[in-house]
């Protein structure tokens, strides 16, 4: 080995060398040809964006911090971390590819979501039903007007479910090549939840809707919190068997929690478990961060779209509790209908401040958490019909 | 041209029709699951309540173990307290 | 896609639609027409029951609740969750197929074992010792009484070795396809050892020999705590190298636990490890649950079996206090020869119990641990034996 | 119909015999491994009982560790308590 | 089966009748003869003396107990534990060769470790700079002197990076038949660091330098902290690609830990997360102890390259120490200098006591922790170099 | 004999001009990246300074935390106080 040839092998293989590739000759394109250069480059600072999001922001730090940062190592030159041989291609390849890792934090979520508020007014289901509107609405957009393949408008819609986990599992299996930019976008939402809805939520209600008061809740036995995941599971069986997965480890979860006589592995699943797989779920995820995926017009629209599946699902869970007002003597607060997106338990409280600025004695947080986990249930099912027709 | 405007709108139509039949697919799975969901529910919690009525629950014991926690730390509280007043 | 075309693909795919499965032609036989057709739902009731078991009857729970809820899951129709790409499939083929997790456990127990019992009165070893005859007793049965292969027959016996991981372990590399039985089996009996042990214990014993009282114990150093492992880890390696995954795995953890330099390392296995490790175990041991392969009649002698290997082995552990009584002027009391099946802490407790059923003052919980965790070393010997020689 | 049986009492009789060389084997094995472990322990409890004699072992250090955490649970007892007092 | 036969089956399969592997006829060198046929025995009594040292004499003890114990497992004769079907091969294939295990372990690292001291006093980086002069020495002796190839050279002089995951993840990509060595050397050197730093350090520096007092060092803003690890991320990526898989699980780390928005992920990487995976690897590096490869007079080359590294690397710190007070007014105590070798925090704490020893005013502790840190950085700057040039 | 050594000779001749050439390239690349780091710390430090004086930081949650934390500790404390108090 030479000195200069060293320290020219070395200089190669800087970022700065390979920062900018060399233009390709096949790309005619002038734009194509600037983000072939430039992609790596413009990925970081996008990454950097996320993490500002995520740090200072506070938009579920938990997720995008690690997604964010999985990006960054993912657009480094030369160590192809993402690759098939580089530390985040593995874990991708065992963790996301495979379902495994948003099962476990299913899981986790299960044994750490307490039923009793919609196992005490088992009726404001249809509410968290109502809210998976939007994801079929994002869809019918996505398809019709965007051009996506039926496959990636499933997995687009699911962002409307407001639920993390739900979106990886489906978009691994639908539309793999979207994953960065869903992940991005549920997670970017799901913290934006108490800004998106409160408009949605004022626009469609009257001022002596929002200030309707709700008898409060009776409580919930034990047994019935034990029995409940076994029958929703059952149900499912019976019903739509391709929720399964999803429904299944969110009910071992729950059952874990409420059984009582499994306590090590409850907590295990909600805290060492859960975290861990956290970790490697959200660096992973930021590994489909890759320029060529993301830094196309296909992100904007997949952005604009998520946006809209969360308003209709607002709209939808709003419009339901009104409608069932119409049926019923027993009225609902509409809203909380908009608890029905899940995105547990941001949308709860969100529903539960907006009914304070209307009557400032009206707690509506428990109410609203019916919606809230039942949504969680809903949009389950949602994946599971999506799963079955749109592959 | 026009070829190509005709086969795009089929393809429009056909793919409004497939999203808009999804729609109602999916809405409806979701609904009917949500609703055969809170009639089994309804009646779950009427046969617990009837079973809670005949074989009372026993008391959970994660109440106990907290008290006990407490106890606990009280415990040490009392114990520096008789030290600190026999001084 | 056709709305009517959707909604018969999503009927075809419920669980209502495929539950009862057609009728294969090519099976003759009525009963197994009815178990092929039947099969996967009689399942779902048999790990309904199995978490009943779990939950209200408190049967080793922390396992019985995920194998029950693995055996639900991989029991739905359609999503294939317990097959070569399904989420509890994958999970089996990693951790147990090749071994880790029933090793992984083994560390575990280790690190939470306490060898002073057996290191202050060594000779209780032998009970621990006499105990295993279970194994070899329901081995005889199985190969000759009822049909069953040298290799299942030894996985069977070694639910006498009333020891989960062990048995999991050896039936992985055995007979994989009786580890759904033999787990439940094994589990279940170890809950019932206060059932089965009293009576065959109070059968073999006198009122005299149960009234025995045992001097104390002496107290046990740090050092002679530190050396144990290693000693039993050596010998093993010039014994019988075949037990050495298990016996290793075992002393690891106990090596840990006791140098007391370790401590983050033992507290880790003992808790955030073991609690992760036992969840997918428990969970992958029950996707063994399928109807064609524990609906048999295979399943019943494997439970008779299994009642018949733990009787043997209590016999087998009071008989051998008696023989020791013969030779020795330092009486043992016979009763502590039941906890030398291992089922640790169980069987020691058992002991207590029924020791202080005639003698209100003689407390023979430490003396029972003694042989309790000489039992638990004895059926990794043996499990070395079958592993060597029923291949 | 003869020779069915025979076959049967034939393998019937080799699986016995397997299974009671097995037993034989492996109990054998099972009791030689804690008969002689029983002696290694029984040689290893002397020699350790010896060193500890001319080396004694040091204080365990867990033992401090609880020690310093019930002292910190009282530190704030003591905070508290002193606090109060002085109000 | 016969009884005789089954007993000599047995018999065969005795460590007894394995420790001593037959003569292989094709071994001329009765050195070699006598290694084949004696190895797994040596290497278990090797084993065994790494255990003491770790338990007795607490050398690491988190890793050097796990080393030793993986050691003694793999040499038992029969099982094949090492091997590619064996508990220690799986994990060793998933953990180490595919280089997860030392990134994680990395992470953790990260997220134990304040680099508020090398950003309150910046300059104190170059000792951790300098100090990486032990590997390129080491590097330089092990090519020119005793006959190591290139990969196996670099290697080697990764040891002088006193850094135990860096030198693992090295190794395992440059020369993994030399790992068992390294990871010993690595592990019992940073041990040593009390015993080989001081006379270097008193050797090399006068009274009065060991006695210059430093300024007490600025308060850190929080800012700073959470931008710290992304600017030295950014300044890998843009300089030095290669050793960005070890930078980035550095920093990920470090910025959890500082962000304080992800507090549940970075108390999992310091406690669960890393303890499990240290287990794991610690168990899988000592099958790399295997007696052909650990047994030969290499071995005994690389403890004295490894005591060589160590040595220069202090020295190289010192020296620099120097060199910079000639060209600044602010001057360095040069006992800092030696905490550039990393082996975080002990050789910080060696600086401060021997500093104590001359001037029992002076507390090095805090301004040692600055290069201490940067030495961290520096190895795995140094790695990168390695990885790029030495394949 | 001769051929060997100049051979070796050779060898040992560019085995030492590799390792002196991975030795600078090393050091240097070691030293220019933490001059650089050092460099951009002493700006990022300066950059963050003046953030600061016009953004003040946010008083970390951790601190209220731990404050919490032995709030809920003094509770404990409190109440066993005044429970001693009344009896
Ligand atoms: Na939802
Ligand atoms: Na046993
Ligand atoms: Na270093």
């Amino acid at each position: 080995m030479n000195l200069l040839e060293g320290f020219k092998s070395l200089w190669n293989s800087t970022g700065i060398a390979n920062f900018v590739l060399a233009p390709d000759p096949n790309i005619t394109s002038v734009a194509e040809q600037f983000m072939h250069q430039y992609g790596q480059m413009i990925m970081i600072l996008v990454c950097l964006f996320l993490l500002w999001l995520g740090i200072k922001k506070q938009f579920e730090p938990l997720l995008l911090v690690p997604i964010a940062f999985g990006g960054l190592l993912s657009n480094i030159p030369v160590c192809d971390m993402a690759g098939p041989h580089g530390f985040l291609g593995i874990i991708y390849e065992a963790g996301i590819h495979k379902g495994l890792f948003p099962l476990i934090i299913f899981m986790g979520v299960g044994a750490m979501t307490d039923f009793g508020p919609l196992i005490a007014n088992p009726k404001t289901a249809l509410l968290g039903g109502a809210a998976q509107f939007g994801i079929f609405g994002a869809l019918l957009m996505a398809l019709c007007l965007f051009g996506f393949t039926l496959p990636q408008s499933g997995a687009i819609g699911i962002i409307g479910g407001a639920d993390g986990p739900t979106s990886i599992f489906v978009t691994s299996k639908l539309a793999p090549e979207l994953l960065g930019a869903i992940a991005v976008a549920a997670y970017s939402y799901m913290a934006l939840v108490p800004v998106i809805q409160p408009p949605i939520m004022k626009m469609l209600t009257t001022v002596e809707e929002r200030k309707i008061q709700m008898t409060q809740l009776r409580e919930v036995s034990k047994r019935e919190k034990i029995v409940f995941p076994i029958v929703v599971l059952l149900l499912c069986v019976v019903l739509l068997p391709d929720a399964c997965p999803l429904v299944g480890a969110l009910t071992f979860g729950n059952l874990c929690k409420e059984c009582g006589v499994v306590e090590r592995l409850s907590d295990t699943m909600q805290n060492a478990l859960i975290n861990i797989v956290t970790i490697f779920l959200g660096l992973s995820v930021g590994s489909k961060l890759s320029a060529e995926q993301f830094l196309t017009v296909q992100t904007l629209f997949i952005l604009f779209l998520g946006i809209m599946a969360f308003s209709l699902a607002t709209a939808g869970g709003v419009i339901m509790a009104k409608i069932m007002n119409m049926f019923s003597k027993d009225k609902i607060n509409p809203l909380i209908g908009s608890a029905g997106v899940s995105a547990v338990p941001m949308a709860a409280r969100v529903s539960n401040k907006v009914g304070l600025e209307y009557n400032s004695q009206n707690y509506l947080l428990m109410h609203a958490m019916g919606p809230n986990v039942a949504g969680v249930i809903g949009s389950a099912v949602a994946a599971g019909v999506l799963l079955a027709l749109c592959k | 041209m026009n070829e190509l405007l005709r086969g795009l709108c089929e393809t429009f139509t056909s793919n409004i029709a497939d999203a808009l039949n999804l729609m109602i697919i999916g809405m409806g799975t979701v609904l009917i699951f949500l609703c055969v969901m809170i009639c089994v529910m309804l009646l779950m919690s009427k046969s617990v309540m009837i079973l809670n009525k005949y074989f009372p629950e026993a008391v959970p014991e994660a109440a106990q173990k907290t008290v006990k926690k407490l106890t606990d730390d009280a415990d040490v509280a009392v114990a520096v307290l008789s030290a600190i007043l026999k001084k």
